[in-house]
């Protein structure tokens, strides 16, 4: 499903953020990625929708070589893959319920079924109330479960998401995952990077534990690890 | 595309012309001011062009009967003038005529004319329907059995063309770089208004939207931005222009064209301008936000 | 020190955000604000340094009624409060250096205190190598912690940090907050909303519990709460 | 403020001239390409202006000696002419060289008028200072003992006078309406690009800043950037015109100021416009991101 082989990340600026990082994720896996700050897990997120590109190696996502791509073939790929942003990259010149829809508007659904879902997973995210809002009227955590929304929305058959409970609450941070367990019953690969220890580990899923752009452990049934 | 994605682009195009509120405005309004600097010297150029043509069409060619000339020939070689290529108009002048305008010219001495007869010729007064062949119909008229001197200004010909050649010349490259310039003025500042929205597009791109789907709407916004930023000068133009040709008293050479002759240009050039190059300007200028 | 009376907020859309809230903070106090998403948090500190104005009530800080001040003395206002922004409000055209200096550039120190001040609040922060780069070239928690250092740059009689580790790994969490717990032991007033349930239940300080807009619990040496 | 904080508005107002590297790119084109087209107006204007004052000097008076005026003291009338009030020029025409002007006229038939002697009289051309006063010299020459009859183009001067004032005032009116569109489009665009800007501003102003502070780069910005989208049309201005001057060959009364004439106004206006539009602009349009 998703394939990375010997990939190096190095920015414009000198600075290396990932080196050497081969990984193969399965259809239908659930895996966290955690490390420090600045570890290079959003850069490891990023080279898989193709937002950076590798310095080298090559990826390969739902059988698309991410690196091989036509131009016109990137927003096909991108389609398949649902991308809760750290940074949330919510429209701000649209209301919550335009922010999703558009998602279903680039692959040209029907108005019907684009209300249908939306209505659906904004009441999935707790967010009914604040549909036509845009996003500076919301909070943090509102915005960011629109983020998440969005994400889910086309039922992609991967979902990427770098910390998307950074903001919530304990409560909302379980019904969120919740959610995402719920997609990856019915075959969704999910990748999260997160800092949250207690739902790392008490999901007991695999972790991919990235430090200074290494993947220094990759673990089936992991845990957060790093106690202090 | 499907037709429900031709009328979504055309919704958010138009949701986006109100909720960019205040940039909508600026926009709209730089367009139009600039495509009215544009119209208006148009309109100028236009008229002064108009203006040195009047002036040079008022080039005449004296013709001098030869006073040997049998009066009631006369007609004939009115006719032959007029047949000649190149004539527009042919008027005649009679020796009688032309002592009278003579006297009204030495004016108290007139009486002085008194007792020595009419020393004047008959007279033949042409136009050539292109000005600058003056020259080549005097020539052709000295060489008419009949006509003994011919006359034409042959002195300030040459610098009236060089002034009036200089000013339709001059009128041409100033409305030329005018609207290069004002091309460039709105290509630049949709090309600003764009920039405000980069990180807006680059989101698009990155949920999955197509070049073609994120200019859509950019598209359908253009096109109005531009039509009102055309329709605006146009209708301030229309009301100025008409209230000028009523109320500035000239006459010729000095004279203004009808509204009617200047229409056609100056709505096709502004809305052209307008329209055109707000969406060449934004699909341009949108590129280097869509390689994401 | 902060002091709320009868504090309400509706925003222009309708959204009541805040009801009766009346508060007192003294001068020393450590205080976590807690509550889920949407709750009201940012909404009660961005009245406290007046991004946002009540509907109703009066707000006093360190001696300032925030409510009746005069145009000129906003800024001198706000030059005694450090403020983490949830979304880090940096300034994209200046340098992590330039962003966290600009703090101290408005009270007019000279540079050469700048510049050292501002050294040593990146050394405290782990920013030292990022210094001259500009945030766009940031990860997430490393932005979050540019805010902090910034916050903390000027030595404000009070900080306030709206959940200032939601973009942290854990380790780097405790180190900020051990930051805040030094600056709080020299008498600085904090103020902090977080979502962050180990560290509100390590901390053992007083903890304001915000739901629907009221406040719900007031609690000297309090828990987060809300337990699952 | 401290000196320091001056230094450092400088520095960041250099600074972010370039970091903002595109946007200060278009900033500063549209506003020199706004006041070169400002520029240009004006240089036009005065152009126009002056040819129309050309074609005004050229208006004279004719006043014509009476026959029986005594030859001698024709010198004696021409020192009371020259001492009218308004008077700038008088110059002399003899009967003779009337004569040969008249015989040139008729040509051919100039024969005709031997044997009658000379007709004409002796004739002074009179030139007022200020051509407006062309009538009332006349007047005045007319009641002048010796001078038998004057004339002064008593038909066509309204006209002539009518179309060379509205020349001018189109003139000023032109350049005032261009003024008041450059002016507009300047500060709007300033104001586009602070409005890019507004979450900056409103950054710095929760970090503390007071609005001074904040102007203060902006302030350096703004003078920098008026002051290159001045300087650029006026340099590109100069060479123009000079190669204008120099290569579009003309004559009175069409005829080119010298630079040095139309140097003050166009760079003291083209400045002016760059550096206080862009700076009032900035200031005006930022004060809505500062109520924070
Ligand atoms: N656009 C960029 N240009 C230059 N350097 C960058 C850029 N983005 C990230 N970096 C650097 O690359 C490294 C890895 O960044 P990354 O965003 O992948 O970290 P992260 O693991 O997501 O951290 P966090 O948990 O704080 O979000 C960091 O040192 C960061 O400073
Ligand atoms: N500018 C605004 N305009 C309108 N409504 C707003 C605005 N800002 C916040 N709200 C609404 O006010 C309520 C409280 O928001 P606030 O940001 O205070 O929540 P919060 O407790 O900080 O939440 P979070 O933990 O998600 O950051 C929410 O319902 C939110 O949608
Ligand atoms: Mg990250
Ligand atoms: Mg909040």
């Amino acid at each position: 499903m998703i394939e990375m082989q010997d990939v190096w990340k190095e920015y414009a600026n000198g600075v290396s953020a990932l080196s050497a990082v081969s990984v193969s994720i399965k259809q239908g896996e659930f895996v966290y990625v955690v490390g420090p700050s600045g570890a290079g897990k959003s850069t490891f997120i990023k080279l898989m929708y193709r937002e950076e590109r590798p310095t080298r190696g090559s990826i390969f996502v739902g059988g698309f070589n991410i690196e091989r791509l036509r131009e016109r073939q990137i927003p096909v790929m991108r389609r398949h893959i649902g991308v809760v942003f750290q940074d949330y990259k919510l429209l701000q010149k649209m209301t919550v319920a335009e922010n999703v829809a558009f998602a279903l508007e680039v692959i040209e659904v029907s108005r019907r079924t684009i209300h249908k879902r939306v209505t659906e997973v904004l009441e999935l995210v707790g967010l009914s109330e604040k549909a036509h809002m845009f996003p500076r009227q919301l909070s943090g955590g509102e915005q960011q479960r629109v983020g998440v929304a969005r994400a889910l929305v086309n039922k992609p058959s991967v979902i990427i998401a770098d910390e998307p409970t950074g903001n919530l609450d304990p409560e909302n941070s379980w019904s969120i995952l919740k959610l995402f367990e719920r997609v990856n019953d019915r075959g969704t690969t999910i990748v999260m990077a997160t800092h949250n220890r207690e739902i790392v580990n008490a999901a007991k899923k695999r972790v991919l534990a990235i430090e200074a752009g290494r993947i220094m452990r990759d673990q089936e049934r992991g845990e957060y690890g790093y106690e202090d | 595309m499907k037709i429900r994605t031709i009328g979504r682009h055309t919704r958010e195009g138009f949701k986006n012309l109100f909720r960019n509120g205040w940039m909508t405005f600026a926009a709209v309004s730089a367009v139009a001011v600039t495509l009215f600097i544009l119209g208006g010297a148009m309109i100028l150029s236009l008229n002064v062009q108009n203006i040195s043509v009047n002036i040079e069409s008022q080039l005449q060619v004296n013709a001098y009967v030869s006073s040997s000339y049998p009066q009631k020939h006369l007609s004939t070689l009115e006719a032959s003038l007029r047949s000649l290529p190149g004539v527009r108009s042919v008027s005649f002048i009679s020796k009688d005529q032309a002592l009278k305008k003579m006297e009204k010219l030495l004016q108290s001495n007139a009486d002085l004319l008194n007792g020595i007869g009419n020393p004047l010729p008959d007279e033949f007064v042409l136009q050539a329907k292109d000005p600058h062949q003056t020259a080549m119909i005097a020539n052709e008229v000295r060489l008419t059995p009949g006509i003994d001197k011919v006359q034409y200004g042959q002195s300030v010909i040459g610098k009236l063309f060089t002034v009036t050649t200089a000013i339709r010349d001059a009128a041409v490259v100033f409305i030329i770089a005018l609207l290069v310039m004002g091309i460039f003025l709105i290509s630049n500042t949709i090309k600003i208004t764009i920039f405000t929205r980069r990180r807006e597009i680059e989101i698009m791109k990155l949920v999955g939207a197509t070049d073609g789907f994120i200019r859509g709407p950019f598209f359908v916004e253009g096109t109005l931005m531009g039509l009102f930023g055309a329709v605006l000068p146009l209708a301030a133009l229309y009301v100025l222009y008409r209230w000028l040709v009523q109320s500035v008293p000239l006459f010729p050479p000095f004279s203004l064209l009808p509204w009617a002759s200047v229409l056609d240009k100056v709505v096709i050039t502004l809305i052209a301008c307008g329209v055109f190059i707000g969406i060449w300007g934004s699909v341009i200028s949108m590129r280097k936000f869509l390689r994401v």
